[in-house]
């Protein structure tokens, strides 16, 4: 004899078609200028920092990169939707989520070209720095919503992980702590559809990622990651009912990776051309264009003024990148604990002594 | 009350509470910590003291428990995290590798990382398998952390509050076998000790013993029975297995001449080589014997039958000092 | 604009009430005496086996034992579902699965009397041995069942866990990759509402634990644990399709832990006597008597000549695990690797000569 | 073809393909792995070759990756799986520590696990953060895994092919810096290489330069410049960690009398140590100066613009090997 014990569903949200019309009638509160303007112009400038990041990888003056191309839309709504107060815990593809909320793009550079001080800038306040090691964060991000809790602080905390990453068991175990603890965290994926080679269908037979919330009996649900103003009411609706004390929510961002995996990879060792070319009819920045064209908010005139301002904004990072004193060796010595223990002060002695040794050019390593 | 004699369990369990006494951020989590006060009773009382809100009982995941303290520990709080038993903290060592040895390195200094990992250690209680192991070599090895280790009730207590106050990362390992061995006298103070130094716990002329843990009874035992054999041990407890405090032993070897270093972990890439080398380094002119190393074996901990077989007893300590003693060139 | 992307569901399977009484209509298949008599008596030896095992335990002859209080009906269906050539990948808690497919009764107090021998038994074949660390059995079972599904044998791999065990990671990678991959395995969660003192409520917020097969897209259901005939038609059917291919299943039982966690444990610090008092009202063994008598396949003769024989069995194991010899010395280094090392061996002559001066009773340790 | 010279990176894909055609329970299974042939591409052109089956592109989930391998391992497949770096093996160490390395002991035989986990791993290559650790001290100290690194491409294709042969569970770390850094004419004969021996590969009566991995370069580079000075030094591989050929390198310093170790990883409680103090011990005798360690520092591998100041380079091994040239007592 069979009875049903539980029911559960996910919704998907979205507004705009691919060409940037509205799929139905429109809320008020998406028909003014603002905050659709800002959200574009910053989304114009996280392309050309990308665009710029990987010039600087192919002339050798950054490391490895990854790109965001393909997930504006996602960045800088979610980092417009937060408060100062709130916290963020980033992947290593929210070059824009970090710059919006205060980090300079000199540091940004700074990171990508391998130096750790690149994480050190008080702009950050509290938020995390990048995580590489996959899904990581998540539980970071629980950490971070425990203390705000504990401390009574009405803030959210917002993480990002991407599709491949949901296969980890950090995330899953993110999840389950979040909803038994109602912890004020949101969970965004940036589902691009690949993990470096690998693509979304091999890392898990749900229909949906949103749906591994229901198991853990928090809220998910799907937008669409490339309409900036699905994302508006989405993520803005999780981050308040987080700071409510009303619980945590994941959210399913639908995107598409329309970059290499980072610089040192070749996307076309594994997938189409054609799947790409169909994936840039889709691109968030081309859609919210064509949207404020049709809304009379943006035009060619302002188009071109923006990007010429964005240049030079960025021009004007890279210069002052590139004009950053070298790291002091002692720095690898003296931030590792709080107090340099006296083996490794005798190792920072023998490190200074190499680095002269260096920089009179002795034979190095290679 | 506070000024009864105690275990080295009831010390860990006195220290937590005057560190959540004398400082709001101080939160413990783990599993089993909160009504039923831990599988040792390490933290009984704690819950009702402080509240369900400082002293949580987790769902059981202990990559969770480590990822959660990292995440708590970047805001500022002092999160002391129990692992079970030290044979579960695998699922932790993502988190203590990558985030919390490196939060404050990585940053260089914006955030970092003040959390506590304590765990029981080692073998001797007939328990289960994997609830004997002791793999402290794995965790000295990692640069940013601090790897702690008791070996009385009153290091316990002064160790384990430095431990929260310091503003590193520091893995706790306490040993379970001597939990409930010995009762001291020990005063609620407050006072830490220090984590920068190893602890000479007897001074002695011929030959200096160096242990850690649970072993600290065998190898006083063994200085006992030598004594009375007319040979001076000097007997130091690491405590601290990194950052080490090299200079003590050098300097105690160096007065010694030999040494004779004692583990309960597989001998092969354990912290006793890596205090030999040191040694053979840095005392090598001193040295009248090679440093000899007593250890447990290169195999499995046995399940409880045989577990004695695989851990060193003071007969097995006598016999390397003696053997180290009559050594000649 | 909003659509509903996916939607999921859980069902629950009983078929007698707390008395034994029918809940409505029983099938066909339901109405004869086997298997019913026979889980029955296999159920009346696991109890007569566990309450051995405790007094053992108490006695100073075995080690720390974990209790299968309450599982009786969760262990006996599911090991009788299996076939032969299934493979059992066990948590530490399934003595009466792993007696019925085979291991003599004196291998398994062998095991918990702290002699590795326990788990060399032949008879055991190819399913794992007990695995202590949480959840870990559950991403072997899928290793398992991937050898089976590359070899084309068409077996089943059954895996039990724990309600608590549900939270780590391990359990959510194995349900998503046998989802991703369509595994011949059967996870069963023995929920018996505790994890040591952790209540299932501070688990997981979800109202089921069985959910959580939703985020892996695997079928998930629920089943009264204490209800034989509903686990013989739930365990079945999962196994069945496993073996056809079709694809893996999470099963929630739902029992209760009638004894301590284990015999370090004391659950009165915990729990209330209450809820222990209610529980014993759900108890699966008292529950098939109750419907056996009704059906007339079991009476008080009957029950008293099986307890005796039951009885006789134990006594008889439990003499035979008395008189294994002790484990040679060697053991401990011959079965680390497949053929043991010099340094090893030298190691090995050591602890021959530490044990003949044990024996001599030489000062041990403590 | 098959005898091409060829780089360390494509001697391990040969040895895989080898090692699938000869069985058919070797099977393949890892990140990225298949179509894209793994990140470095050490996998590259297997799936096609070997099908979808037995070249597996998993979730991404490390500790998924080693409890499947271990699940398969104990029904007699030979699962070689990757780990795309070895910054990444954390989530794997609770399958590796207490399933793969006891599957054997604790069935007494009944099963086994002749399983192999491979990852790139050290510094060198300008990569992110986690993408340039050593950590093969904390795999090494535990008994019952094998850990294996080869340091030239013959010694790749014979070490892999005796891993995967190999009846034990066996983790091989490849030096990513050297990956593509020499080609050498290698004859795809099947022939493994034995998994507990040293490699002499360079005679010498002076000292003995002991390494393993990539330093190996740096180490043959420095016995070099140190001929030219008329210093004769004889060079060992380790090539296998656990369980190490001590005899080997006992040999060696007996007949020398001196040593330097080099690694990579740090310093502190390295491999370094373990080889040093059983030299100590065991050829205390014949040692006329302490065997020396030249290692990476106990401070954490630093981002890229700074990985040279970290790892150690032939002018450090140099400067040991005079040091040690000139001690006396
Ligand atoms: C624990 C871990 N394993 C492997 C890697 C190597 N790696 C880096 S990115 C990546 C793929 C991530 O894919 P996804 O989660 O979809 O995020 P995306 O990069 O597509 O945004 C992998 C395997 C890693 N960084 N961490
Ligand atoms: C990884 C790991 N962490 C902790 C433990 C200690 N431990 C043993 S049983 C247990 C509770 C398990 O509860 P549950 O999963 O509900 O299974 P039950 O024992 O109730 O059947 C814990 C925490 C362990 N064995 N392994
Ligand atoms: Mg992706
Ligand atoms: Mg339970």
């Amino acid at each position: 004899m069979h009875e049903i014990s539980y029911r559960g569903e996910i919704r998907l949200t979205r507004y705009l078609d691919e060409s940037g019309a509205p799929l139905g009638d429109m809320p008020d509160w998406a028909c003014g200028e603002q905050p659709w303007v800002h959200y574009y112009q910053q989304m114009v400038l996280a392309r050309q920092f990308d665009t710029k990041a990987i010039s600087l990888q192919r002339t050798g003056q950054l490391g490895t990169y990854a790109s965001l191309l393909g997930a504006e839309a996602i960045d800088v709504v979610c980092a417009s939707r937060m408060q100062t107060e709130d916290v963020l815990v980033p992947y290593y593809r929210n070059h824009a989520m970090q710059m919006i909320r205060g980090t300079p793009i000199a540091r940004l550079l700074q990171y990508w070209g391998g130096d750790e001080r690149g994480s050190s800038a008080p702009e950050m306040q509290h938020d995390l720095p990048n995580a590489v090691p996959i899904a990581t964060q998540c539980l970071h991000a629980c950490g971070v919503a425990t203390a705000l809790k504990l401390r009574q602080q009405h803030q959210a905390v917002l993480t990002v992980i991407g599709d491949g990453g949901t296969s980890k068991g950090d995330f899953m175990e993110a999840l389950n702590v979040a909803g038994a603890w109602q912890l004020p965290v949101v969970f965004v994926i940036n589902n691009n559809q690949w993990a470096i080679s690998v693509p979304r269908s091999k890392q898990c037979i749900a229909p949906t990622l949103a749906q591994k919330a229901l198991g853990a009996g928090i809220r998910g649900e799907q937008v669409d990651g490339n309409d900036a103003i699905a994302l508006h009411d989405v993520v803005g609706q999780a981050l308040e009912r987080a700071r409510a004390g009303k619980g945590p929510t994941l959210i399913e961002a639908l995107s598409y990776r329309l970059s290499d995996h980072t610089t040192a990879d070749d996307a076309t060792r594994y997938r189409s051309a054609d799947e790409l070319k169909a994936a840039w009819a889709r691109d968030p920045v081309a859609r919210l264009r064509h949207w404020l064209h049709q809304q009379g908010h943006w035009d060619e005139a302002r188009e071109q003024a923006w990007q010429a301002e964005t240049k030079q904004l960025i021009e004007a990072a890279v210069a002052d990148y590139l004009a950053l004193p070298a790291q002091p060796v002692d720095d690898l010595y003296d931030h590792l604990y709080a107090e340099c223990p006296p083996t490794l002060a005798v190792q920072r002695e023998q490190a200074r002594a190499k680095q002269a040794r260096h920089e009179q050019g002795g034979s190095g390593h290679e | 009350m506070n000024d009864n004699a105690i275990t080295l369990l009831e010390a860990v369990n006195l220290a937590l509470a005057r560190a959540m006494a004398d400082d709001p951020d101080v939160v413990l989590l783990g599993e089993d910590i909160g009504t039923n006060g831990g599988v040792f009773r390490a933290t009984a009382g704690l819950q009702e003291r402080f509240g369900e809100r400082r002293v949580i009982d987790t769902p059981l995941a202990e990559t969770m428990i480590a990822g959660l303290s990292v995440g708590m520990a970047t805001q500022g709080m002092r999160p002391v995290a129990e692992i079970q038993f030290m044979g579960f903290i695998f699922p932790a060592f993502e988190h203590l590798v990558a985030h919390a040895a490196r939060m404050r390195a990585r940053t260089r200094g914006r955030l970092s990382c003040p959390m506590v990992l304590r765990a029981p250690f080692g073998g001797g209680i007939h328990a289960p398998e994997h609830h004997s192991e002791s793999t402290e070599a794995l965790l000295a090895h990692i640069p940013g952390l601090r790897v702690v280790i008791p070996s009385s009730p009153a290091r316990a207590y002064g160790l384990l509050l430095a431990a929260i106050r310091c503003d590193d990362p520091v893995i706790f390992l306490e040993p379970k076998r001597i939990y409930r061995a010995s009762k001291t006298l020990i005063e609620d103070n407050g006072q830490a000790l220090p984590l920068d130094t190893c602890f000479t716990l007897r001074e002695g002329s011929d030959i200096t013993l160096i242990s850690w843990g649970a072993m600290i009874s065998e190898t006083l035992d063994a200085a006992d029975r030598l004594a009375a054999e007319g040979v001076s041990c000097e007997v130091i407890d690491v405590a601290t297995l990194n950052p080490i405090d090299h200079a003590t032993l050098v300097a105690s070897v160096s007065k010694t001449g030999r040494c004779v270093i004692i583990h309960e972990a597989p001998r092969h890439g354990g912290m006793g080589a890596e205090i030999a080398a040191t040694l053979g380094e840095q005392a090598r002119a001193a040295l009248l014997a090679p440093p000899c190393r007593v250890t447990g074996h290169d195999t499995l901990m046995p399940y409880y039958r045989n577990e004695q077989l695989y851990l060193p007893d003071t007969d097995d300590i006598v016999t390397a000092v003696k053997a180290t003693m009559e050594y000649v060139e």
